[in-house]
């Protein structure tokens, strides 16, 4: 059946007023169900679309100048890309470099930062949302955000400053009692923590206020109805958080671990500052060696010849391709709940 | 109704306890633990050598939580116990992110509040020798921090909330994948790479010369991610019926989604923005690159070098390298943090006066 | 004003399953229809396919036609959201918008439809809530949370947004189910008085109300769990009440308040 | 617009090179200049460009200290007037450089900063601390590594050294200091140091850091430490440096004026107007301190943007200028000795 | 098993207002007390203090006694937690956990508790299902998010879900609002049955309903608006419908169905 409207009708969009509400006398009220609302909306998603096609313009753009920039530089390596641990591209002679120790480096002090920022976030998050007086949890909030306010810098600073001397004891005593696990085993006693292990510390810092920020609202945002029906099931408030606040905050906590991983995974300067950068892999993470990608940007980027630079670039797609891996398998793991998804409630 | 006999045959239920006064802990139990447990920690701590004050609280920490849990265990059973574990946890986690807190702001004020004061704040660094003495100001770099990250802010914002917007309300196909992945790998981008990256194409290809726009192009990049996750994730947990309830009232889905699903999410939305302006306004390694440095004022960010905090406090440190330099780099570094704490502050006053109103 | 709906050959589908089946039907103008049912037969579900709501569920979609005074409500080039404005709805749990006072969510479909008069809102506001019969109750506390209410008082204030954009078409999805019966009442004389002027469609779950209020009434049901709802019939209140035609509906009916 | 670029009374002190005003004649055609590079001359600069400004307020001049890689790259994009680095030119550098050099100019090497560098170290007890070639080698290679080993005691007679082991601190970033020091080592040390002279670390084990200004911050923090930095990060972090045991008659201290006879002492080996400094590592010269670095100024021989060419040879005449250099002096630098200034004054004249 | 609740001078504030004021009754153990009254008039709110629901919401108080078997849940020492394990709930908005499935939802409570076995969930996850009519309906999609049903299913779902954990009171608000005749009755043999073992309190519009199913009603009224709601009498059953002996009940009554 054709559906074109009465030609009286096609102009104007319904008045939507009744001046005197709808009890008042009929008011004659002209329609269409043909209306012009698509004008705003084709704008409204013009405007979405085309800024989701902008940011993929730029990124694919960056990815291709890296694509670009990496090819050069990897057919001109002598060595193998992924397992030589040394740094030398402007080499003339043989340029050879690997990113072996980097991407140890990177993982290695990034996973430790998760590893501690997570749960800490999550602790203050919740202790902000659902634990804290409500005159001290707001002032608290600022307080945390006041961290994400730091300079990269200052991190820098205060870590090789203050947390590594303050660290060299809790070194020792983990190679002491915990260097039969290899891993926390010190090569070299006595010289100062400028280690991954710091270095992961430092980041679970420096991520701590993004995952707390993020998360934080995501507890606010959960119905109270939910948190209801679990406390009248006789929930203690832990188990309310569990059955309640936690499954509905989970894809937004993993979102806001991501966005903490990569600072974490991206920070330069603070771990530039801080680390006792080497082309040694160690598994030894309290020893001072090893490397991460941006730190090695940091490093090498002022002296670098045109190779070097290009070099630095193929380094800078591998973190890419990391950081891709890890957000691949987050989206992967929400999406398998996407239908659980706490907007339903 | 034959269905609702089927309740009769009632199953035992396991050990459901219905006694309305467990035996409890006193209400001056976690304080007295957590006085026993620093009392012991420090103990220890003295007992076994351990240099660290930092090694004393933590084992001050781990005693408190596990004396906690255990004595509630005893007395209060297990649900009972797991809940002041996490209570304890929580408390815990608290203080461990109140340390380096107080630690880093303790360090930045004490560092830097010696030299902030009015001709600091509104005087450059012109004809001033950084190295030989003390003198001159943060004021250029100043107006260069609040004009670059202004402009990256007005670029990447309204982009990320934007995409956020498509992701969430829009979009279902190929793009949105595309784009969702996209952000993702965004988010681990060194800001280094993304300052070669404009380098290359807006100043090299381009042949645009050194500003304060060029630096805050850089700067959007890495801004642009951080909006569209968070807001995102905010988007996401608005209840589809606000939506319906919207749609019903015949109101038009962009409508809908600019005075429903973003205010209901405003908190959320400021927080990630801030977020992301924090992230920014410290970054020095792409502005520098982008940007370079200016000892005077250059209020026009579209032409010519200007300063920036972070890059004021990088030089003040690592080259100047004195008393002086060191003084100016935390006297930066403490106006820096309180610029952004400001803009937080004024955001949150706007997010709240706009977000949902208390209720349940 | 009031305009007839005509349904013919209608289904609509969550995903890959049928929620209702080939349901055809017509709804007259200016009188009051009633759909009745056992929980989960669709009715629900029908209703939101007579203003395109339906379609917002991801995954959801129809088949068949919706005719608005002969005018296809899933044609081409129809506008949904120009449906919506035609056809209103009241939702089977209340909804409040929360970021919005008790005011403001009265005022909110027209506010979004570029009213901004506050002489012409504040009337409005007040005729609403009459209307719904919440007036009083809230008429000093205009600027608190509209989420700050009793499940009732938030239920009449849905209702009092949905007639604040005077439709031409109101859905109702069990509007009294919150309410206590002098609220119920008052929503009851209210749909008296709209019917004056407008189509309404109302689902309940109480067959007096049905009774009460409609002039006909329409009965669904499913044939088994798992299947989709189908109309089983629809006819004259009076008649589905005391004869109706088909057995089901008189052992559904006279199953309770036999 | 409530701020100021009028700094004399905020200033405590007045720019340092104020008195020498009159040596600054400001050029006919002001304009601002723009360098970028090497990071060592950086505090140079920044006398420099305080007193011209003082003196020629129609020019600003900024300095970026990106490192001298950088500034050679932004020399070659066109990006900057001039460029600082810890290097001459390398050819393809040159080569690169007459896409901005018009006219058939080409980029040169114009040394201008002299410094050197200082063995620092922090060892409880001991103020004066001499080595040699070998030794320091050794002890930055890993192969020395307590401080009563034999080979630093036969050094430091009369000194206790502690049986503690030496944490050696090395630059993390590529830089024309750490250069210097392994040209040093290459020259001097023996066979002890095997890699050949880099600008990247190449010895084993001990600390890295970022900058001479992480460097100075770990010597100043931990015990027993020894490092390298430029003298300037050894004054103003009051450190300690060692003297060096030169073929000599006795130890060099490493002040400025030793630093100034080794580079007397060095020839020049670029061409035309380039003067590329060879420095002689391996000096036994008495009093010549042998661990010096040369930072260079790079613009085009012809071809310089016309715009800044007058502001640019201005500046760069008070730089090289007796009073310039010896505005630099105090900040930890070595005044170019007047062999090779005179060559450069002639160099800037000829710039074009 | 089942308790008495005395309840005695009890107010319930929200921040600074109060909604319900000094009210005492007594609540008989192995009975059905229907709560009856306008809407607004603080029969949720007094329901909430009896398992001391009310506190959770921010700014919310109590005062006065509410005995359980002669222990005062106000009382110091008292654990609100215990206190809610004893007295389950059903709230007047369907809330299934949106995170959760249909099987999930109801083993909730008891997974809480500690039970793990699943033969013992199986077992109360099919029986309590049964219980609230909604077996047949959901039983081939236990796995499903409880959040995909229709309202009424939602509703039966979180009885379900209440039962489950075989609480010793069992408070109701309004449970059967949503749900159809079939499902009521069914609700409401249940309600028959459980009050063989447990206290029942359930708050209902339908006066019917409360005629049917209660033993005992209490009629709350509210003196004004912006006044607290009052217990206005409670007595048997038959007695309020019949012959209550205080006129604003009886208005109340007979006002609609009279
Ligand atoms: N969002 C959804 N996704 C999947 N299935 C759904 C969804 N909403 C409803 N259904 C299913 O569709 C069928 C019809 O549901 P509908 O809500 O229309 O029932 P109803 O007649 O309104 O019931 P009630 O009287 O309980 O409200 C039910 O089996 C229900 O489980
Ligand atoms: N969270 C809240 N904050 C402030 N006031 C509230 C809140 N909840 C309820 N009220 C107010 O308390 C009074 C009693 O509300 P209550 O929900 O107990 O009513 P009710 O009798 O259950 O009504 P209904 O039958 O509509 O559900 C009402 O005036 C209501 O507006
Ligand atoms: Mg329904
Ligand atoms: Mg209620
Ligand atoms: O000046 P450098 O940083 O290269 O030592």
């Amino acid at each position: 059946m054709t559906s074109s409207p009465p030609p009286d009708f096609s102009t104007s969009e319904p008045p939507p007023s009744a001046p005197k509400g709808q009890v008042s006398a009929e008011q004659p009220k002209q329609s269409s169900l043909k209306g012009n609302s698509r004008l705003g909306d084709g704008l409204f998603f013009g405007l979405s679309a085309g800024s989701g096609i902008l940011l993929l313009a730029i990124m694919a753009a960056i990815a291709a100048f890296l694509i670009w920039r990496s090819g050069i530089a990897i057919s001109k390596d002598q060595t193998n890309f992924f397992t030589t641990f040394g740094w030398d591209p402007d080499n003339i002679l043989k340029p050879s470099f690997g990113i072996a120790v980097l991407a140890f480096g990177t993982v290695v002090s990034a996973g430790i930062a998760m590893v501690i920022a997570v749960p800490i976030a999550i602790g203050i998050a919740l202790f902000i949302s659902h634990y804290a007086p409500r005159r001290i949890a707001q002032p608290f909030a600022y307080l945390v955000d006041l961290l994400a306010a730091i300079p990269s810098i200052i991190y820098g600073l205060w870590g090789a400053l203050f947390l590594v001397p303050h660290l060299n004891g809790l070194n020792s005593w983990l190679n002491d009692y915990l260097g039969w696990t290899y891993v926390f085993k010190l090569s070299q006693s006595g010289a100062p923590a400028r280690s991954l292990f710091t270095v992961g510390i430092l980041l679970a810092i420096m991520v701590l206020p993004i995952i707390t920020a993020v998360s934080r609202e995501v507890f606010r945002q959960v119905p109270r109805m939910h948190e209801e029906a679990a406390l009248a099931l006789g929930a203690t408030r832990w188990e309310m958080i569990r059955t309640a606040v936690l499954p509905f905050g989970r894809p937004g906590i993993i979102s806001a671990s991501m966005l903490g991983l990569g600072r974490a995974l991206g920070e330069t300067i603070a771990v530039a500052t801080v680390l006792s950068s080497s082309s040694v892999l160690s598994l030894h993470i309290l020893d001072a060696q090893g490397g991460t990608f941006a730190q090695n940007i940091a490093a090498k980027f002022g002296e670098a010849g045109s190779l070097g630079k290009d070099a630095l670039m193929a380094a800078g797609l591998v973190l890419f391709v990391i950081t891709l891996l890890v957000n691949g398998a987050a989206r992967l793991i929400i999406a398998r709940r996407k239908e659980y998804s706490g907007a339903n409630a | 109704m034959t269905t609702a006999t089927a309740v009769a045959d009632r199953r035992p239920i396991p050990q459901l306890n219905h006694s309305l006064t467990a035996a409890r802990l006193p209400r001056w139990a976690p304080a007295g633990v957590a006085g026993a447990a620093i009392a012991l920690g420090c103990a220890i701590g003295v007992g076994a050598g351990l240099k660290s004050h930092l090694q004393w609280g933590l084992i001050a920490a781990l005693l408190f939580v596990v004396i906690s849990f255990g004595l509630s265990a005893k007395v209060e059973g297990t649900r009972q116990a797991k809940d002041r574990l996490a209570t304890s946890m929580i408390w815990v986690a608290f203080i461990l992110a109140v340390i380096p807190l107080a630690s880093l702001l303790f360090y930045t004020v004490q560092q830097g509040i010696g030299v902030v004061n009015g001709d600091f704040l509104t005087h450059s660094m012109r004809g001033v020798v950084a190295a030989s003495g003390p003198g001159g100001g943060i004021y250029h770099a100043l107006v260069g921090t609040l004009q670059q990250v202004g402009l990256a802010t007005a670029m990447a914002a309204p982009v990320g909330l934007f995409t956020a917007v498509y992701l969430v309300e829009y979009g279902r196909g190929t793009l949105a994948k595309v784009v969702t992945f996209f952000v993702d790998v965004m988010t681990g981008i060194p800001s280094i790479v993304a300052g070669l990256f404009v380098l290359s194409v807006w100043n090299i290809a381009l042949g645009f010369q050194y500003s304060g726009f060029s630096g805050s192009l850089a700067l959007a990049i890495l801004m642009m991610p951080v909006v569209v996750r968070s807001t995102e994730e905010m988007l996401k947990l608005v209840p589809n019926e606000l939506r319906e309830a919207s749609y019903a009232l015949g109101v038009p889905r962009w409508k809908t989604i600019l005075w429903i699903v973003l205010p209901t999410a405003i908190g959320g939305i400021t927080t990630g923005v801030m977020l992301a302006i924090a992230r920014i306004a410290g970054e020095t390694a792409p502005v520098m690159m982008l940007v370079g440095v200016w000892d005077s004022i250059n209020a026009n960010p579209f032409v010519g070098s200007q300063e920036s905090l972070p890059v004021f406090i990088w030089q003040q440190y690592s080259q100047v390298n004195d008393q002086y330099g060191y003084a100016r780099a935390w006297g930066a570094a403490l106006v820096l943090i309180a610029l952004v704490m400001g803009l937080n502050l004024i955001a949150r006053g706007i997010a709240r006066w706009r977000s949902p109103k208390s209720g349940h | 004003m009031a305009k007839r709906i005509d349904v013919s050959g209608l289904s609509a589908y969550y995903g890959g399953t049928k929620a209702i089946e080939d349901i055809s039907m017509t709804v007259e103008p200016r009188s009051v229809t009633a759909f009745i049912g056992p929980s989960g037969c669709g009715k629900s579900t029908f209703l939101r396919t007579l203003n395109r709501m339906h379609e917002v569920i991801p995954g959801a979609r129809v088949e068949g036609k919706v005719l608005l005074d002969d005018e296809n409500l899933y044609g081409a080039g129809v506008d949904p959201v120009a449906v919506r404005r035609t056809v209103g709805m009241v939702f089977q749990r209340p909804n409040p918008f929360p970021t919005m006072s008790i005011y403001e969510n009265v005022v909110a479909g027209l506010k979004l439809a570029g009213v901004k008069k506050k002489s012409v809102l504040d009337g409005v506001v007040e005729s609403s809530l009459k209307g719904a019969n919440l007036w009083n109750e809230v008429k000093d506390r205009l600027n608190k949370p509209g989420a700050g209410l009793s499940g009732g008082q938030q239920q009449r204030l849905c209702i009092a947004r949905a007639i604040a954009v005077e439709p031409e078409v109101l859905l109702m999805d069990e509007p009294c189910s919150a309410l206590d019966p002098i609220s119920t009442l008052a929503i009851e004389d209210l749909i008296g008085e709209l019917k004056e002027r407008f189509t309404i469609v109302i689902v309940t779950h109480n067959m007096q109300q049905a009774a009460r209020v409609s002039d006909r009434t329409a009965f669904f049901n499913l044939a088994g769990v798992g299947q989709p709802g189908k109309l089983v019939e629809l006819d004259d209140t009076q008649r589905i009440f005391s004869n109706p035609s088909v057995q089901a509906t008189e052992d559904y009916i006279s199953g309770r308040f036999g | 617009a409530c701020g100021s670029d009028n700094n004399t009374t905020a200033s405590t002190s007045p720019a340092s090179g104020g008195s020498s005003a009159a040596a600054i004649s400001c050029a006919s055609k002001q304009a601002s200049l723009m360098g970028a590079g090497s990071t060592a001359q950086g505090n140079a600069v920044d006398v420099w460009k305080a007193a011209y400004g003082t003196a020629c307020s129609g020019t600003q001049i900024s300095y970026n200290g990106v490192g001298s890689g950088a500034g050679v790259a932004q020399f070659n994009q066109g990006k900057v007037a001039f460029a600082g680095t810890d290097f001459a030119l390398k050819s393809t550098d040159v080569d690169a450089s007459k896409q901005v050099c018009t006219g058939g100019g080409q980029a040169i090497d114009l040394p201008m900063v002299a410094g050197l560098v200082s063995i620092v170290f922090n060892v409880q007890g001991v103020d004066h601390l001499t080595l040699d070639g070998p030794t320091t080698a050794k002890i930055f290679d890993g192969q020395i590594t307590t401080w009563n080993d034999p080979a630093i005691a036969t050094l430091n007679p009369g000194v206790t050294l502690p049986s503690a082991p030496i944490q050696t601190f090395h630059r993390s970033d590529d830089s024309g200091t750490t250069y210097n020091l392994t040209s040093y080592f290459a020259k001097t040390s023996g066979g002890a140091w095997t890699a050949p002279a880099s600008k990247t670390w190449a010895g084993k084990g001990g600390q890295s850091a970022n900058g001479s200004a992480g460097v100075s911050a770990q010597i100043k923090q931990v015990p027993n430490s020894i490092g390298y930095v430029e003298l300037s990060y050894a004054q103003n972090n009051s450190l300690k440096s060692a003297s060096i045991k030169t073929g000599a008659s006795k130890p060099v201290d490493p002040t400025a004026a030793n630093a100034a006879i080794t580079l007397g002492n060095s020839t020049v080996v670029g061409t035309g107007n380039d003067l590329a400094l060879q420095l002689d590592y391996g000096t036994s010269a008495e009093n010549a301190y042998p661990i010096v670095l040369v930072t260079y100024e790079i613009a085009c021989d012809k071809g310089n943007k016309a715009d800044t060419l007058d502001s640019l040879k201005s500046f760069f005449n008070y730089m090289a200028s007796d009073s310039g250099q010896q505005a630099i002096a105090s900040k930890g630098y070595v005044p170019m000795p007047s062999a090779i200034s005179t060559k450069v004054k002639a160099a800037i004249g000829n710039l074009s």
